[in-house]
């Protein structure tokens, strides 16, 4: 197994990404949690370069930094008005959820790293040509995966459109079924 | 194919006519022309025609198990065929007077005809499957038909409650079909059991149980569909409720045929339950517990239909008794061996099912003539209707003698050879004599509260003014009676001269074995002796309520001193039978069928309840649940594998 | 640094990801949350091309496929989200149980 | 097997005509029936007829393969995809997307046909996401109901993240086994210690829950009530039949081609699902007043049936398992699409899906009443019809498995299951109805209602042709793994990709 011997890059980066996407999961200010997802994303990326997987770096930094980040800033901004930040962000159960997440992920950990991992041995190829193998794998043996990814995105979009856009005609009388429904209101 | 396949077949396109005209609603009265003709057909074919055998498979699951519906005319299921056949369609006759006005009449006469069918496959079958499919939707039909007025929740209730406990025994069942199918790796009886001879053998290894046990389990838990099905202790509670259906219903599935079928099941299996002596004792201490105990509780009903359902589950106890009481072998049969108990439970059956079908009958039509009454089926709001209703009223009392076993009518001879089979087991099995003790105070019992039923309807004065006002069945209800009473009055002895029971039943030619004097004089003297005994205790006091000083005075002293008899069994007799059968009917009612019926009732709903809790509606509980159930996989398999090393593939596959 | 600690920051990540995502009370930083458990993931199939099969498309394709997941969850997601704000008017996950038992 | 690309024409004709319907749409008159549905439903038919004329097929290296499992499977989904869009017809008129509506659902048939005929974990993956992708958005497509995007919501929340909980298990394995592709991992297996080896049973843990959210097999079906009775009722009918089909497609695949050789293994797992569905489903199901949560418990419960056939594979070499298992789903799917839409139908007359609704239905409409006796018959396996044949199949399945136990377990919740389904009877036949209108059902919908419930007697009546489709079925899976395994074994996997050469996978033994 070939080991990467740089190690202070590696502590840096994971000790970013482990810092940040905590800071996500506990700040009260859910704009500061999207905020801090960018150093988290950029973590990965990082490790990703140690890895040498230079052309998802590149793919992390403008999918994730780029497009989904920017999308969630968007919806975080346009509610936070909606969550009021003076009570507390989680809900009943974080104490024991977090015991209980800090264990498993000992046990996984542990079992990972007991693992006798069985390794190849081939060699790892420059960034040029990973690339082009890359891409003619996805026009190649790969190009059902492709296309049906492409046909989950579609499926995705035509979906959030469905449900996103809001209704412009004066919603008509209430179908039976709705009337039959108990309006609750939440507390 | 031979023809034979039609006897079962032949009633369902009877019921499938039926129910095109009840969904039409259009010419539903012409609906039991078919359903009757189309029964009699099927026991056209079983008496004329070949016995013989045909089958078709309908299913093959995995390489050796056949679905077949299979039609197997042996002695056995001609005998089944001809009692299933009469007792239907002059029940459905009696239907076209008695259900003229109901709404739901081809309907009606739908389900008596699939049921005919059903009942018709299950006596055929020649594999367990058919059985226990037939097993089944003769239960569905039976709910179907006590829920017939599903308007009075009475109804409603007693169709649940039916379904409900009869299930109980149907796990077993089915469990025993499922334990002896996989054990012989086919349905056939045949089959199964070569099986379980080479089991007692020890040439054959079991599934999940030992040999040893196997050999009483399976058989035992079969029994468990038959003690469901043919209301026998502690699963009896269901058929008095049943009698919330159409009465013919009452005398065609709850009398003579449905709750016959687990007699009938045990009698086509006893190969499988003569291995072991404990299996046969189970058989004999339930049918005697059932057949006293309900017996007692019929002397305390006043509802008419009560006391012939308590009854019924008092005469299928007499059933058990014989098949228990493992007597001589007479001839080795198809699946086994003939035992004298066994031809003897099956000639009661069919003398009861004429008898007891009959007695329903009458009842039917005295509910008929009083059904505007608010309780038509109080006998204390009735009397007198002897010479209202003359014809139901003689061909009654030709029934109460019959059920009470009085020579020389039919339950004479079959009662008589139940106790015969089992003085002659009482050498083998010492619980047989006391079985055969409990079976002639039984007798006294059953004559008894017969007689007082017959007279507490037909003789003396009317109570009521519906009683008054009765007025005779037309034809059509009158001739089925007609002709049952005339059965029952010989088709017993005719049976029995000539041995013409048991010789068509094994096939083969003896004689008329001659009657035990000791046993049958002594069966006579206590059945006159509680026919007496009613006698006195109700002709009698119905008469007190008018003066009986024209009597001679000689008589009149006589009957005071049997008045103070009367009043010493008040007091002290008939107050512990009141009381006993009181009790017993509490017990009944609140100990056995809570915990039979209740108890896994509650439990099952309190865990619903309690898991229902966990259902919060968080969504973020739900997703917890989701890893920590892939967190407790881990550990389980961490667990297994940790601690149990190499010996995974010894503790988790069971063979 | 060997493969053992890219698994274990992996490991990391994903429970700080599960943790975001059973507690957090809004429904938009759910989904951040679960885009963290996908780029655990994620990284964990990098881990695996660098260190044991290099020459291995397969790991690649899936990084790519989870990137793609990732972008179509974000979409519907806050599509749902906007569609729960209008009818209930909170995204609090914990006050949106008209449905249970 | 040829390496024909004409068997990959149902999925791209599936896919066009999801296109289609949705470009359709535009230029068709709002508000005004459109009939969609039935086009739908005739595309479906003529690309069920084409899926059952194409050849055999494997593809790219066994990306995928088209087998007799496959289309077996197909069939299953692409008639439930006919019913539910026949049924649908009579909500297009309240519908403001149902162009997007069909095309959706056409999309997730797609990717329950791609995990029917996956190879592998990639196309799996892919196909159990496509199809949550397009049910998310499904369930809460009554977008004015409060309770409809409650349920998109929460199956979002859990679908995600179970998603998310797969990937890594999938992640895992590939560390572990070397791939992804169910032959090559089989072949791993065998040669790892499969017992003692926790990290890969750590990634099937992680794997199974995406897979058991699909099957909403206990203890991953906390979703499915809430979601089953927050969305529309044709969604919930495609949600409780479809897709949990794909889900048992995919979970037999895993493990009866991915990892053959630790069936032993899997025992126990499989065993924990089932006794935990099945005691979960029927007891909870006892304490419902609402038929669509009813039914989502009685599915549970269902599946938990369905695992204990699982659970018998080992000693039957899972061929009567797969079979069984196949007929059930076929037979469940009629059952259980006619249940929901027959309850569609009340709703949209009473506006209730409560079980009281139900009150006195034989006077208000007979036709209903007696379709929802046959579907609560077959449900609660009552001979002759469908759901006794198939419980029964799926009993003796487990049964000569070595599963005592549990067939004995099955038989005992089978009874308390029956005092449900006789509840519902009990409204319908003999409680008297609240009101005395009688109920009118769109056309679409009695028609879609008439398709299930005449297959549901069928079935029943004459199994002998749908037990030979799965046994049909079985064969596929069988003959796949069996013959993979014995190829790979002979020569080892060296394929070349392009110009570059790929090193031979390298198997160690430990």
């Amino acid at each position: 197994m070939n080991s990467i011997d740089s190690h202070l890059p590696f502590l840096i980066m994971s000790a970013l990404t482990l810092g940040s996407a905590l800071v996500v999961v506990r700040v009260r200010n859910i704009v500061h949690a999207g905020f801090w997802l960018l150093p988290c994303f950029l973590g990965v990326a990082g490790l990703y370069a140690l890895l040498q997987a230079h052309f998802f770096v590149v793919v992390q930094v403008l999918i994730y930094v780029g497009a989904i980040l920017v999308l969630m800033l968007f919806a975080l901004m346009l509610t936070q008005d909606v969550m009021n930040p003076n009570k507390p962000q989680t809900n009943r159960m974080s104490l024991p959820i977090g015991v209980f997440c800090i264990v498993f992920a000992a046990g996984v950990a542990a079992i990972l790293t007991g693992h006798q991992w069985v390794n190849s041995n081939a060699v790892i190829l420059p960034a040029n040509v990973q690339t082009r193998q890359l891409g003619q794998a996805l026009i190649g043996e790969y190009a059902l995966p492709f296309e049906i990814a492409s046909v989950l995105l579609l499926a995705a979009l035509v979906g959030a459109i469905v449900l996103a856009k809001s209704e412009k005609e004066p919603a008509p009388l209430p179908l039976p079924t709705l009337a039959a429904l108990p309006d609750s209101k939440p507390e | 194919m031979p023809i034979i396949w039609l006897i079962p077949v032949a009633p369902l396109i009877g019921a499938l006519i039926a129910g095109a005209l009840a969904l039409t609603r259009k010419a539903e009265k012409i609906a039991p022309l078919f359903t009757i003709a189309t029964t009699l057909y099927s026991g056209y074919i079983a008496l004329f025609l070949h016995r013989g055998y045909a089958s078709s498979t309908w299913l093959t699951i995995g390489s050796s198990y056949r679905i077949a519906l299979d039609v197997n005319l042996d002695a056995l299921t001609f005998t089944m065929v001809c009692v299933v056949t009469l007792v239907s369609a002059l029940v459905q006759l009696y239907s076209i007077g008695y259900m003229a006005n109901e709404n739901g009449y081809a309907r009606y006469f739908a389900y008596v005809s699939i049921f005919t069918a059903s009942m018709l496959g299950l006596v055929s079958a020649d594999n367990l499957f058919q059985l226990y499919v037939c097993w089944e939707l003769v239960g569905i039909c039976s709910y179907l038909l006590i829920g017939f007025w599903w308007f009075k929740p009475s109804a409603a209730n007693a169709a649940k409650k039916a379904f409900v406990v009869t299930r109980f025994g149907d796990v077993g069942f089915l469990l025993g079909v499922l334990l002896l199918s996989s054990a012989a790796g086919s349905f056939q009886f045949t089959a199964i059991a070569h099986t379980m001879h080479a089991i007692s053998m020890g040439e054959l290894l079991t599934p999940l149980v030992s040999a040893r046990t196997f050999l009483w389990l399976a058989p035992l838990l079969l029994f468990c569909g038959a003690v469901g099905k043919s209301a026998q202790f502690p699963l009896h509670i269901w058929l008095p409720d049943a009698m919330e259906g159409p009465t013919p219903v009452s005398a065609l599935i709850h009398a003579a045929t449905m709750v016959a079928a687990g007699v009938y099941m045990v009698t086509r299996l006893f190969t499988l339950f003569a291995f072991v002596p404990v299996v046969t004792e189970t058989v004999l201490v339930i049918g005697m517990i059932t057949a006293f105990l309900s017996a007692s509780i019929a002397i305390v009903q006043n509802d008419i239909k009560k006391v012939l359902a308590y009854s019924t589950i008092s005469q299928l106890g007499y059933m058990m008794l014989g098949l228990g009481a493992m007597g001589t072998v007479i001839a080795p049969s198809v699946s086994g061996v003939y035992t004298t108990g066994q031809t003897a439970a099956m000639f009661h059956l069919t003398t009861h099912a004429m008898f007891k079908a009959l007695l329903f009958l009458t009842a039917g039509s005295v509910i008929h003539a009083l059904h505007h009454s608010s309780d038509p089926n109080d006998m204390r709001g009735m009397g007198g209707l002897m010479k209202r209703m003359p014809i139901t009223a003689w061909t009654c009392l030709a029934g109460v003698l019959a059920l009470a076993g009085l020579f020389p009518f039919s339950g004479f001879w079959s009662k008589d050879a139940i106790f015969g089979a089992l003085r002659e087991a009482s050498a083998k099995e010492p619980v047989a004599m006391l079985a055969l003790v409990v079976a002639i105070i039984v007798a006294g019992m059953t004559a008894f509260y017969s007689l007082r039923l017959w007279l507490m309807t037909f003789w003396g004065e009317p109570r009521s003014e519906h009683a008054e006002h009765a007025h005779e069945s037309p034809w059509v209800m009158t001739l089925p009676l007609v002709i049952l009473g005339f059965l029952s009055v010989f088709l017993g002895g005719y049976l029995y001269f000539g041995n013409r029971f048991a010789n068509s039943l094994t096939g083969l030619n003896m004689p008329t074995e001659p009657l035990n004097p000791a046993l049958a004089g002594i069966s006579t003297l206590v059945a006159l002796f509680g026919l007496w005994l009613a006698w006195k205790l109700y002709a009698v006091r119905n008469l007190e309520k008018d003066p009986v000083t024209n009597l001679p005075s000689s008589i009149y002293a006589f009957l005071v001193n049997l008045w103070y008899m009367d009043a010493f069994w008040n007091r002290f007799g008939a107050a512990w039978v009141v009381a006993l059968g009181g009790m017993v009917a509490w017990f009944d009612r609140n100990v056995v069928d809570r915990i039979v019926s209740g108890l896994p009732a509650w439990v099952c709903q309190q865990g619903g309840l309690a898991i229902r809790k966990t259902e919060s509606g968080q969504t973020q509980t739900y997703a917890v649940t989701v890893l920590a159930a892939v967190a407790f996989i881990i550990v389980t398999l961490l667990w297994l594998t940790r601690y149990l090393p190499g010996s995974m593939h010894i503790t988790m596959i069971t063979h | 640094m060997n493969l053992s600690d890219f698994l274990v920051v992996s490991s990391l990540l994903f429970m700080i990801g599960a943790y975001g995502a059973f507690t957090r009370k809004n429904a938009i930083a759910v989904i951040l949350s679960i885009e963290l458990m996908l780029n655990a993931a994620n990284l964990n199939f990098l881990s695996f091309w660098r260190f044991l099969h290099p020459s291995s498309m397969e790991p690649q394709i899936f990084v790519l496929v989870g990137i793609t997941l990732a972008a179509a969850e974000a979409a519907v997601g806050l599509a749902v989200i906007l569609n729960i704000y209008r009818d209930f008017g909170t995204i609090n996950v914990d006050e949106i149980s008209l449905l249970k038992g | 097997m040829p390496n024909d690309y004409s068997s990959l024409h149902p999925i791209i004709l599936l896919t066009v005509l999801a296109l289609f319907i949705i470009m359709l749409d535009i230029f068709l008159p709002k508000k005004k029936p459109a009939f969609l549905g039935w086009l739908v439903a005739i595309g479906g038919l003529i690309i069920l007829l084409i899926d059952w004329h194409s050849p055999d097929a494997k593809l790219w290296y066994g990306l995928v393969n088209f087998t007799s499992y496959s289309r077996a499977f197909d069939t299953i989904f692409l008639l439930t995809l006919i019913t539910v869009s026949i049924a649908s017809v009579a909500e297009e008129g309240a519908m403001s997307f149902r162009g997007e509506y069909y095309g959706l659902l056409i999309f997730s048939t797609v990717g329950l046909m791609l995990i029917a005929s996956s190879g592998g974990l990639l196309m799996l993956y892919l196909g159990i996401e496509l199809t949550s992708m397009c049910l998310f958005t499904l369930v809460g497509f009554a977008k004015r109901e409060k309770r409809s995007a409650e349920a998109a919501l929460k199956m979002f929340v859990i679908g995600a993240i179970a998603s998310a909980v797969m990937l890594y298990g999938i992640s895992i394995l590939y560390g572990v086994l070397g791939s992804t592709q169910f032959d090559r991992m089989s072949l791993a297996v065998a040669h790892l210690d499969a017992a003692q080896s926790m990290a890969l049973w750590l990634g099937v843990a992680f794997t199974l829950a995406g897979i058991g959210f699909k099957i909403t097999a206990a203890p991953f079906h906390m979703w499915a009530p809430d979601v089953y009775e927050g969305a529309p009722t044709t969604i919930t009918a495609y949600l409780s039949t479809a897709s949990k089909t794909g889900g048992v497609a995919a979970l037999l695949q895993f493990i009866l081609l991915g990892m053959h050789s630790a069936l032993l293994e899997w025992t126990p797992i499989i065993m924990l699902l089932a006794v935990l569905s099945m005691i979960v489903g029927n007891l909870v199901a006892l304490v419902q007043t609402n038929l669509k949560r009813l039914l989502a418990y009685s599915g549970i419960a269902q599946m938990g049936y369905i695992m204990v056939a699982i659970a018998g594979m080992q000693a039957t070499n899972g061929s009567m398992s797969v079979a069984s298992a196949y007929v059930y789903l076929l037979l469940y799917s009629f059952t259980n699409v006619g249940g929901f839409l027959i309850a569609q139908a009340i709703a949209d007359v009473t506006g209730s899906t409560e079980v009281s609704a139900l009150k006195g239905l034989h006077r208000r409409s007979a036709p209903l009443a007696f379709g929802m006796l046959i579907v609560l018959f077959s449900l609660g396996g009552i001979p002759p019809l469908a759901g006794f044949v198939g419980k029964l199949y799926l009993f003796a399945a487990g049964w000569s498995g070595g599963q005592h136990l549990l067939v004995l377990l099955g038989a005992i919740v089978s009874v308390v299951s029956l005092y449900y389904y006789l509840m519902v009877a009990l409204q319908v036949y003999i409680k008297d109805p609240e009101e005395e209108s009688r109920i009118t059902v769109h056309s679409s919908l009695s028609a879609a209602i008439s398709i299930c419930v005449v297959a549901t007697i069928l079935i029943g009546a004459y199994p002998r042709p749908w037990v030979e489709l799965g046994q049909y079925a079985a064969s596929g899976l069988q003959r796949d793994s069996t013959m993979h395994i014995a190829r790979l074994k002979s020569d080892v996997c060296v394929r070349s990709f392009g110009s570059v050469p790929i090193a031979p996978l390298k198997i160690t033994e430990k």
